[in-house]
């Protein structure tokens, strides 16, 4: 198969970084264009320095990227529904890791971020493009949409669950993530300034958190669960930690629990059952997934009041993004989905 | 094959286990004793509960 | 040309680690033991997590270890000598990266170690297996010993003033190195708890530092440099940063500096002068080199006093270890250098 030619719109962010990084070493795809438009006729190695000596391509501008074969998208949020059509005449398949394309209700849209969606027509013709959530549905896309980073978490810790069909709508399925600053993208503030931000514990979104719309979405089916969503910041770069709390009635045995994930993720090659009784790492931990595409997913049952916690770890940058959307495109152009995303993380890190 | 009595997971054997042999679950890490060989039957090792935890 | 195999002994500590992660993805070896007394039977991923879903096998003993075609040694200090004898019966080629055969001179390893070395005379039939400082004794040689993660930076720091003639014997070359805990190794002491550990700035060595003598017997070739070292532990798990403070005689300009450098590393795959004026990576800094076989090198010269400032940095573990070991072994067999070694490093990290 001769290689594709793929270009990243939105190259200086983190999540764009990543994608290039992960892109320039794919062995199916040739890398042909980057845009950025404060940073054109930069090269990429003095944006994101871990790709010196990988290449000598430079930031292009928005309007100069040419045709490509797979266009992927990290602009910031908005930018993309408005400019689709002049997007899509680029390429035929895009995928797109902002939040512009991930819900498929137009009003759920507008109740979370807050304004009317510019091209409300056309979301439902994304697919929301988890793998395990959609593998089929990938398969024949051409227009894909990436998932929040903490929603990919909460969704992989508690699909299994879901799919059992054990998720009551009544009983309230509260949602604390972890989660480093890389998430928050690579503009400075005064809240990003080392000196504030080292060491912090800090609940920067007890409530509101707008990748709730994409859980509730994504796990309800028909009838919609009561999702209660927390994020707190922590002295972490990458990763993800999410701890869902889950009332089962009647309560599970705990190996019944464990046979559900096992059934659920038996055949997927990211994601990793860790509930161990023995090591430093005996539950998911997001910081040896650094770097890496595995999802690790882990739980403890409380017996007596039912309630399930469910734990999950990704990196936010990868499996959280920039991994996950090599992995959707995998899946559109047929290939074996860990092409191009074999490293395994580092220990100790 | 055999199961993990911790965990229930398959737990490959090789056929010349001997009595008071311990192995580990892949998937748990539990230890696992053999207490008999024809049929193979494992039990959870005694495991000194050390603490973990911060 | 079928795959080679490849064991590990001593494959439970850190480096061993990631000598099996290396291994495990190099495409011309096939990983066949890995060896750890005290782990035996137990699964490679129940003490590296990160090695969840690559690999099935458990650790064997040292007396369980067969015959290969590569053994690579990462047991603890003065092991690899008492067991000489026996580790070369299993192997024609023996890749150490312990400390007992990186001294030419038994005089010199008693001065450091304290103690006589157990086979002397075996000492100068181990090549000192840094590629960029001896790639072509490399190419013949079966037996071959990794070198210190600090003396591997300064060295490579130092090289192309040392090659130059620029060092001169009566000019004291203060070096001063900033390390990760990970150097230490992975047993757990007091000064190692995460209460006691954590944002530390540890003088653990100002004098007398091992790697010392490695520097001085590396860079002095026939005349005895005088190199004074000292380490200092700070917040990092994966890492050295050395900065060496070099006066030269009559002082030299800036860009003749830059062209030592860049003419001594330009055809070198894993070395990068990074010296720029722009962005917040103007150095070379560890943290983007965690998990790659990249060196950094840059510098500062003062015109007044002659000073040079030279500035290294690598992953400990990786160019300072297992990836220079594997790097090495590349050079043995003739392949391509960075086979197995290309994964670029994270970004943000």
């Amino acid at each position: 198969m001769s290689r594709l030619t793929v270009a990243v719109a939105g190259g200086s962010g983190y999540i764009g970084g990543e994608l290039v990084r992960l892109l320039l070493q794919h062995p199916a795809v040739e890398l042909t264009q980057v845009t950025s438009e404060s940073n054109r006729g930069k090269f990429l190695h003095q944006v994101h320095p871990n790709l010196r000596r990988q290449t000598r391509l430079k930031f292009v501008r928005m309007d100069e990227l040419q045709d490509c074969d797979i266009l992927f998208l990290a602009l910031p949020h908005g930018m993309t529904q408005s400019r689709l059509e002049a997007l899509q005449a680029l390429s035929e398949r895009i995928i797109d890791l902002s939040s512009d394309f991930r819900l498929r209700d137009p009003l759920l849209y507008k109740t979370w971020y807050g304004h009317d969606h510019v091209c409300p027509e056309r979301l439902s013709s994304f697919v929301y493009g988890i793998p395990e959530l959609h593998r089929d549905a990938l398969a024949f896309a051409t227009h894909v949409s990436g998932a929040g980073c903490l929603a990919t978490a909460t969704l992989l810790g508690l699909y299994p669950l879901a799919r059992a069909g054990l998720l009551a709508p009544e009983a309230p399925i509260v949602v604390e993530a972890k989660v480093g600053s890389s998430a928050s993208g690579n503009k400075p503030s005064l809240a990003s300034h080392h000196p504030e931000r080292h060491g912090a514990v800090r609940s920067f979104k007890p409530t509101g958190h707008r990748h709730t719309a994409e859980v509730i979405q994504e796990l309800s089916g028909n009838t919609s669960l009561s999702v209660h969503f927390s994020a707190t910041a922590i002295e972490m770069v990458r990763g993800v930690l999410t701890t869902s709390h889950v009332f089962l009635d009647p309560p599970l045995r705990e190996n019944d629990i464990r046979s559900l994930y096992r059934e659920a993720y038996k055949d997927e090659p990211f994601m990793r059952l860790v509930k161990e009784k023995q090591g430093a790492y005996r539950y998911p931990e997001p910081k040896i997934l650094s770097g890496s595409n595995f999802c690790d997913v882990g739980f403890e049952s409380d017996p007596h009041s039912g309630r399930v916690v469910v734990l999950c770890a990704l990196d936010n940058l990868v499996k959280g993004g920039a991994g996950n959307g090599v992995q959707a495109m995998n899946c559109m152009l047929g290939l074996d989905e860990t092409t191009g995303l074999t490293f395994p993380g580092l220990h100790p890190v | 094959m055999t199961s993990c009595p911790e965990c229930e997971a398959d737990v490959p054997v090789d056929n010349d286990l001997e009595t008071g042999e311990i192995i580990l679950c892949e998937e748990c890490g539990a230890e696992l004793e053999v207490i008999s060989e024809d049929p193979l039957k494992l039990a959870l090792a005694p495991d000194e509960e050390e603490d973990w935890g911060e």
